[in-house]
C-alpha cells in the first residue's frame, strides 16, 4: 500500500513537471483550512490581490529573484512616491496620463510576502518566455495599435471597452484599483465574483467535459477539482480576442488556489500556449483576506470615455488635415 | 464479486445524464393508460439560435443592440457536429451569412420539424387515442400526429406529416412529407425535401418531457444525427397559448416596397 | 309550381348576392383587358397555399421561350379528390386560358386550364365525388 | 374573408326529427305561430318537433364526444335573400331545386361574358369546394334570430363605422397590405372566425378533446382554438387577439363557448372589439354537429343576433393550409395597383 502511494506520488510529480507546473508548492505550514458543510476546504470570503510587485522582473533587477527585507522596504517607498498621482507630471502629456488624484487609486503598497521581485516564478529570470512567433504577433499588434489607435471601439483596450479586466483574467492579475474577489462555495461549485465588471467565474467540480471547441468565451471555460487542500482549475476555450499577453485562443491555463493561512489565499497559475510562448510559465500571487464588501462596478453603462476617445481622435484627425 | 457488481452499477448510474436519473416517477396517465402528455410545454434552450454549441455573438441588426444578439448555447447535437456533406456545409454557411434575408423565421414562415419544438415559444399537446394535436404558439403552427398511418403525404408541406406510435412509455413520431423550405435554426442549418425526422417524447415525472429527434436527409447529411433536450411544463396559473400571428408584423418587411407611399428608409 | 318560382327567384338572388371571390380578389391582381392563351410545357408545379402555381415554358412564333407562372386554387381541395404531387409532372403540355397580371409580369390566372385536347387538367366540382362528401361510417 | 357568397355544403340527405336542437324549439314555435298553420304543418313534417334526444358518446373523461373531422360547407346564405322573405324553411323538394340551381349558377367552368366577373372567378371549378347542399335544418338563411333571417339594423355608430370602412376601401383599395382583407393577408379566414363561417373551400375542422380542453383545428391558416373548460377568467382586457379569448363549459350535451377580447381589426361584419360571442356545439346525431352562435355587440347592432350552421362529419383529413409562406398574390395585388396608378398618371400627362 505504502509503495503504491509512493508510486502515485512520483507519477503525479512527473505529470506535474510535464505539464510545466513548476510553481513551488505552497509551504504546508501546518495550517489546516476549515471545511465547508460539504467537505471542501473553505476558501470563501472576500480577497484582495493588490500588490506593487510587477508581473515581470524589471530590467534593473535582473538576476535578483528575491529582495532582502530592507530592499523590499526601499522598493515599496520608492514605488509609493513614483506612483503618487498627486505629484503633477513634468509635462502636459505625463501629467494628463496621471488622470486624477491619488485617492482614486488602490494599487497596494507592499510587495508580495515572498519578497520576490516578480510575480513570475518560472522561468527563473521572471520574464515571459515569448516564442519567436509570439513576439512577432505581439509586435504586429503593437504596430497596428500605433497606426490605428482609435479608428473604432475595437481598437481600444478591452478594459476601455468595458469588456474584460485583467483582474478577471483568467488568470486573475492585480489591477490599479478594485482588485477584489469574493469566493463562494456550494456543493459541486466554486464561484468567484470579480469586482471589476461584475464578472463571475462559476467553476464546476464534477469533471464534466469542456464546452465544444467551437464555443469560445472571453473568460474561457473552467473546470475545477480539489487536490488535497488545493483547488486546481483548468481553463480552455478562450477567444482569439482575449489578448492575454499575446496568447492565442488555444491558451490553456492551470490555476491553483491554496489557503495557506487564515488570511492568505495563495494563487498560482501556469500558462501554456506553444504558439506564443517557448515554454509554459508560472506566477504566484498571494491574495489577502479583506473585510469587503464587493461594490458594483457597472462599467459599460456609464462609459462616456469611449465616445470621448473616439470623438477626440476624430477631432485630432480633422485638425491635422 | 457482489461488491464489484454494485460498484459497476454505481459507476454506470453516475455516468448517466442527470435527467435520466430523475426518472423516478412514471408521470401521469391518460384514461387509456398512456403517458399523459397533455399540457403546455416549452424548452429552455438556445437551440433555435444554433443547434450546435455556440458562444454569444452580435446579431445581424446593429439597431437592435443586445436585444438582437445571439445568446450562447452548449449545443444539443449528439457528437457536437452536424454531419454535413461538404457542398451542403457551403450552403449552410451561405445561409448564415445571409440569414436576415433567408431565415424563414424572419418572414414568420412555419417553423417545420423539429424547429417548432424548440422555438422560444410554448406549445400545447392535446392527446387523444387516435390523434395527438400539437398546437404551437409561434405563427399558430399546428401538427396532428396520426396514431394510425394515413398513407403517404399527397404533397410536401412545411410541417410535414406525422405518424405516431408508442414504444413502451415513449411516443415515437415518424415525420416525413416536408418541403425544402424550413430551417433547423437561425444558424442556417437546413434540409431538403428528403427530410425524415423521428422524434421521441418521454415523460420524466409529471413536468418534464425528454425530447429526442433523429434527423436523416440523404441529400444534405452524410449520416443520420440526433438532437436531444428536456422540455418543461409551463406551470403558471391559468397558463394558455396566446396568439403570435406574426404575419402582420412582417408585412412592411415583405411588402413595404410595393406601398403607394413607401415608408422613408 | 310554387317551388319552381322559388327556385327561379333563388337563382337570381344568388347571382346578385354572391360575389365570387376566392382567397383574394383576382380582379385586383389580374387584368381583364389582358386575356392570354398560353400553350406550354410544365417546368414546375408548386403545390402551395394559398394558391398553387404552375410554371410553364411557352414558345412563341420565333421559338423564343418565356416562363410563365399560372395561379390556381388551394391544393387542399384537390388533395381531397385524390390528386397528389405526382399528378402534374414536368414536361406535361397544357393550355392556359386566363388573364395576365396587372403589373405586366408573366403571371396569369389559370381561369381555364386544359390539356391540348380540351380536357380539363383537373376534374371535379363542389361536393361531387369528394371523399369527404359522404359522412364517415 | 370578404366573400360572403360561398355557402358550400355536404349535408347528409335526410334530417332526422331528433336532430333538432332543444335551444331552437322556442324560436321555432314562435316562428310557426307567426307564419301560420301551413308553415307549422310543414315544420312538423320536417320533424322540427323535438323527440327523444340522441345521446352522444362520451370521451374517457366524460365529455360528450365531439371529436372528429367536420365540415360546415353549405350553400345556405347567412342572410335570407329578399325574394324568400317570410319563408324560413324549404320543403325537401324546394331545397333540392335550390341546390341544383345554385350549383349550376356557381359553376365557374362556365365562362362569363362580363370580363370583370370572369377574371374574378379565378380558376377552374375543380379548385372550389363550396358544398352543394343547404343546411340540414332546411332553413333559408343561417340567421335564425331575428326571425326575418336578416342581420338586425346597425346602430348609428355601427353605420358610421361601416361607412368609414367602405370609404376607406374606396379611396385606398391597395395602398398597402393593410388595405386588403384579412384573408388576402393570410391573417384570418372567416372559417376560423370565430364565429366559424363556411367559406369557398377547405371548410374543415378537426375537434380534439382532452381533460379540461376542447381544441378545434381550423384548416384555413392552421388556426387552432384551444378552449379551456375550467371556468378560468378571461385574459386581461388590454390583451386583444384576432380569434379573441374563448372559455367553454358544458350545459348538458352542449358545449357553450364564450369569446371576448377581440381586436378592433378583426372586422367580423363590422363588429367592434367589444363583440361578445356565444357559441353552442351540440352533436345531434353521429354525423352532425349543430353549431349555433349569438353575437352581441351593442356598439354595432341594435340587438343581438343568432345563426345556425350544421357541421357534417367528414372522413377526410385536415391538410396543411400554409398561406403566408406562398402568398405571391399580395405582391401581385400591390404591384398591380402601382401599375394601374402609373398608367393613370401617364394618361393624365398625355
Amino acid at each position: 500500500m505504502a509503495k503504491r502511494l509512493w508510486m502515485a506520488t512520483v507519477a503525479g510529480a512527473a505529470c506535474l513537471s510535464v505539464l510545466g507546473w513548476a510553481a513551488p508548492p505552497p509551504k504546508p505550514a501546518g495550517y489546516v483550512p476549515p471545511r465547508t458543510a460539504d467537505g471542501q476546504p473553505d476558501i470563501q470570503g472576500v480577497w484582495n490581490n493588490a500588490t506593487i510587485t510587477p508581473l515581470e522582473r524589471p530590467a534593473d533587477l535582473a538576476g535578483k529573484a528575491v529582495f532582502t527585507p530592507a530592499e523590499a522596504a526601499a522598493y515599496e517607498k520608492q514605488a509609493a512616491e513614483s506612483n503618487n498621482r498627486d505629484r503633477r507630471g513634468k509635462d502636459g502629456a505625463t501629467d494628463v496620463a496621471g488622470a486624477y488624484n491619488q485617492a482614486w487609486f488602490d494599487r497596494g503598497t507592499k510587495v508580495v510576502p515572498t519578497l520576490r521581485t516578480s510575480l513570475i516564478v518560472d522561468p527563473p529570470d521572471g520574464k515571459i518566455p515569448y516564442s519567436a512567433g509570439g513576439q512577432k504577433r505581439l509586435d504586429a499588434a503593437a504596430e497596428y495599435a500605433r497606426l490605428h489607435p482609435a479608428d473604432g471601439p475595437e481598437d481600444l483596450a478591452l478594459a476601455d471597452r468595458c469588456i474584460l479586466w485583467y483582474t478577471a483574467g483568467p488568470p486573475m492579475l492585480p489591477g490599479p484599483y478594485n482588485s477584489n474577489y469574493q469566493i463562494l462555495q456550494a456543493p459541486g461549485y466554486v464561484a468567484i465574483l470579480v469586482e471589476m465588471i461584475h464578472d463571475v467565474r462559476i467553476i464546476p467540480l464534477d469533471r464534466r467535459p469542456h464546452l465544444p471547441g467551437s464555443v469560445r468565451q472571453w473568460l474561457g471555460d473552467s473546470r475545477g477539482h480539489w487536490e488535497g487542500n488545493t483547488l486546481v482549475v483548468e481553463t480552455t476555450n478562450f477567444t482569439g480576442k482575449s489578448r492575454f499577453h499575446g496568447a492565442t485562443e488555444n491558451m490553456r491555463l492551470i490555476e491553483r488556489f491554496t489557503r495557506t493561512d487564515a488570511n492568505t489565499l495563495t494563487y498560482d497559475f501556469t500558462v501554456e500556449d506553444p504558439a506564443t510562448f517557448s515554454k509554459p510559465w508560472s506566477a504566484s500571487i498571494p491574495m489577502t483576506k479583506s473585510s469587503g464588501p464587493i461594490y458594483e462596478y457597472a462599467c459599460h453603462e456609464g462609459n462616456y470615455a469611449v465616445p470621448g476617445i473616439l470623438g477626440g481622435a476624430r477631432a485630432q484627425e480633422a485638425a491635422t488635415k | 464479486m457482489i461488491a464489484a457488481a454494485s460498484v459497476a452499477a454505481m459507476l454506470s448510474v453516475t455516468t448517466l445524464p442527470a435527467v435520466a436519473q430523475a426518472t423516478i416517477s412514471r408521470g401521469p396517465r391518460t384514461a387509456d393508460g398512456k403517458p399523459n402528455l397533455n399540457g403546455i410545454w416549452q424548452v429552455l434552450t438556445e437551440a433555435n439560435w444554433d443547434l450546435q454549441g455556440h458562444a454569444a455573438a452580435a446579431g445581424p441588426m446593429v439597431p437592435l443592440g443586445a436585444i438582437g444578439a445571439m445568446p450562447p448555447g452548449q449545443g444539443v447535437v449528439e457528437g457536437e457536429e452536424i454531419p454535413y456533406k461538404s457542398e451542403a456545409l457551403v450552403t449552410k454557411k451561405a445561409n448564415f451569412a445571409d440569414r436576415l434575408k433567408l431565415d424563414p423565421e424572419v418572414k414568420c414562415y412555419l417553423p417545420g420539424v423539429p424547429r417548432a419544438t424548440y422555438m422560444p415559444f410554448p406549445f400545447q399537446i392535446v392527446q387523444t387515442p387516435k390523434f395527438i394535436l400539437i398546437s404551437y404558439e409561434y405563427a399558430n403552427a399546428a401538427r396532428t400526429i396520426y396514431m394510425e398511418d394515413p398513407g403517404p403525404a399527397p404533397v410536401d408541406s412545411w410541417m410535414g406529416q406525422s405518424v405516431g406510435h408508442w414504444e413502451g412509455d415513449t411516443l415515437v413520431v415518424d415525420a416525413t412529407g416536408f418541403n425544402d423550405q424550413s430551417w433547423f435554426d437561425r444558424a442556417g442549418d437546413f434540409h431538403s425535401d428528403a427530410l425524415h425526422v423521428v422524434e421521441r417524447y418521454t415523460l420524466h415525472g409529471p413536468d418534464m418531457l425528454m425530447y429526442e429527434a433523429t434527423i436523416e436527409d440523404k441529400n444534405v447529411f452524410t449520416r443520420p444525427w440526433k438532437i436531444s433536450m428536456p422540455i418543461y411544463r409551463r406551470q403558471e396559473k391559468n397558463v394558455q397559448l396566446m396568439e403570435f400571428k406574426c404575419v402582420e408584423f412582417v408585412e412592411e418587411l415583405m411588402y413595404g416596397q410595393y406601398r403607394k407611399k413607401p415608408a422613408k428608409q | 309550381m310554387r317551388s319552381i318560382k322559388i327556385g327561379l327567384a333563388m337563382g337570381a338572388a344568388l347571382l346578385s348576392s354572391a360575389p365570387l371571390w376566392a382567397h383574394h380578389a383576382f380582379t385586383a391582381e389580374f387584368d381583364g383587358n389582358k386575356p392570354v392563351k398560353l400553350r406550354g410545357t410544365v417546368t414546375k408545379m408548386e403545390w402551395i397555399n394559398p394558391h398553387a402555381w404552375i410554371h410553364i415554358d411557352v414558345k412563341d412564333a420565333d421559338g423564343k421561350v418565356t416562363n410563365w407562372m399560372v395561379e390556381c386554387g388551394s391544393p387542399n381541395t384537390l388533395l381531397r379528390r385524390g390528386v397528389t404531387k405526382n399528378s402534374v409532372t414536368a414536361g406535361m403540355e397544357i393550355v392556359v386560358d386566363g388573364y395576365q397580371s396587372k403589373d405586366g409580369s408573366n403571371h396569369a390566372n389559370g381561369r381555364d386550364v386544359t390539356f391540348p385536347d380540351g380536357k380539363k387538367l383537373f376534374l371535379g366540382s363542389s361536393g361531387t365525388g369528394a371523399p369527404g362528401d359522404t359522412p364517415e361510417k | 374573408m370578404r366573400s360572403p357568397g360561398f355557402w358550400g355544403g355536404r349535408a347528409p340527405r335526410k334530417l332526422q326529427p331528433s336532430e333538432q336542437p332543444t335551444e331552437g324549439s322556442d324560436s321555432m314555435k314562435l316562428l310557426c305561430a307567426l307564419v301560420g298553420i301551413l308553415v307549422a304543418s310543414m315544420c312538423a313534417g320536417q320533424g322540427l318537433v323535438a323527440k327523444k334526444a340522441w345521446t352522444p358518446p362520451r370521451t374517457a373523461d366524460g365529455q360528450p364526444d365531439l371529436q372528429g373531422v367536420w365540415t360546415n360547407a353549405t350553400i345556405t346564405p347567412l342572410e335570407r335573400p329578399a325574394d324568400l322573405a317570410g319563408k324560413a324553411f324549404f320543403t325537401p323538394g324546394e331545397a333540392a331545386a335550390y341546390e341544383k340551381r345554385v350549383v349550376e349558377n356557381a359553376n365557374v367552368d362556365r365562362r362569363r361574358s362580363d370580363i370583370s366577373a370572369d377574371v374574378g372567378l379565378a380558376y377552374n371549378e375543380a379548385w372550389w369546394d363550396r358544398g352543394t347542399h343547404v343546411v340540414k335544418t332546411l332553413r333559408t338563411s343561417l340567421i335564425v334570430d331575428p326571425a326575418d333571417g336578416k342581420l338586425p339594423a346597425l346602430t348609428a355608430d355601427g353605420e358610421r363605422r361601416a361607412a368609414g370602412l367602405a370609404e376607406q376601401r374606396r379611396l385606398h383599395p391597395a395602398d398597402g397590405p393593410e388595405n386588403r382583407s384579412l384573408a388576402e393577408r393570410c391573417i384570418l379566414w372567416g372559417t376560423a372566425g370565430p364565429p366559424m363561417m363556411p367559406g369557398p373551400y377547405n371548410d374543415n375542422y378537426q375537434i380534439f378533446q382532452a381533460p379540461g380542453y376542447v381544441a378545434i383545428v381550423v384548416e384555413m391558416i392552421h388556426d387552432v382554438r384551444i378552449i379551456p373548460l375550467d371556468a378560468r377568467p378571461h385574459l386581461p382586457s388590454n390583451v386583444r387577439q384576432w380569434l379573441g379569448d374563448s372559455r367553454g363549459h358544458w350545459e348538458g350535451n352542449t358545449l357553450v363557448v364564450e369569446t371576448t377580447n377581440f381586436t378592433g381589426k378583426t372586422r367580423f361584419r363590422g363588429a367592434s372589439e367589444n363583440m361578445r360571442l356565444t357559441e353552442r356545439f351540440t352533436r345531434t346525431d353521429p354525423d352532425t354537429i349543430l353549431y349555433e352562435y349569438t353575437v352581441k355587440d351593442p356598439a354595432t347592432w341594435t340587438k343581438p343576433w343568432t345563426a345556425q350552421v350544421t357541421m357534417a362529419k367528414s372522413n377526410s383529413r385536415v391538410y396543411e393550409y400554409a398561406c403566408h409562406e406562398g402568398n405571391y398574390a399580395m405582391t401581385g395585388i400591390l404591384t398591380g395597383a402601382r401599375a394601374g396608378e402609373n398608367n393613370s398618371a401617364k394618361a393624365a400627362t398625355k
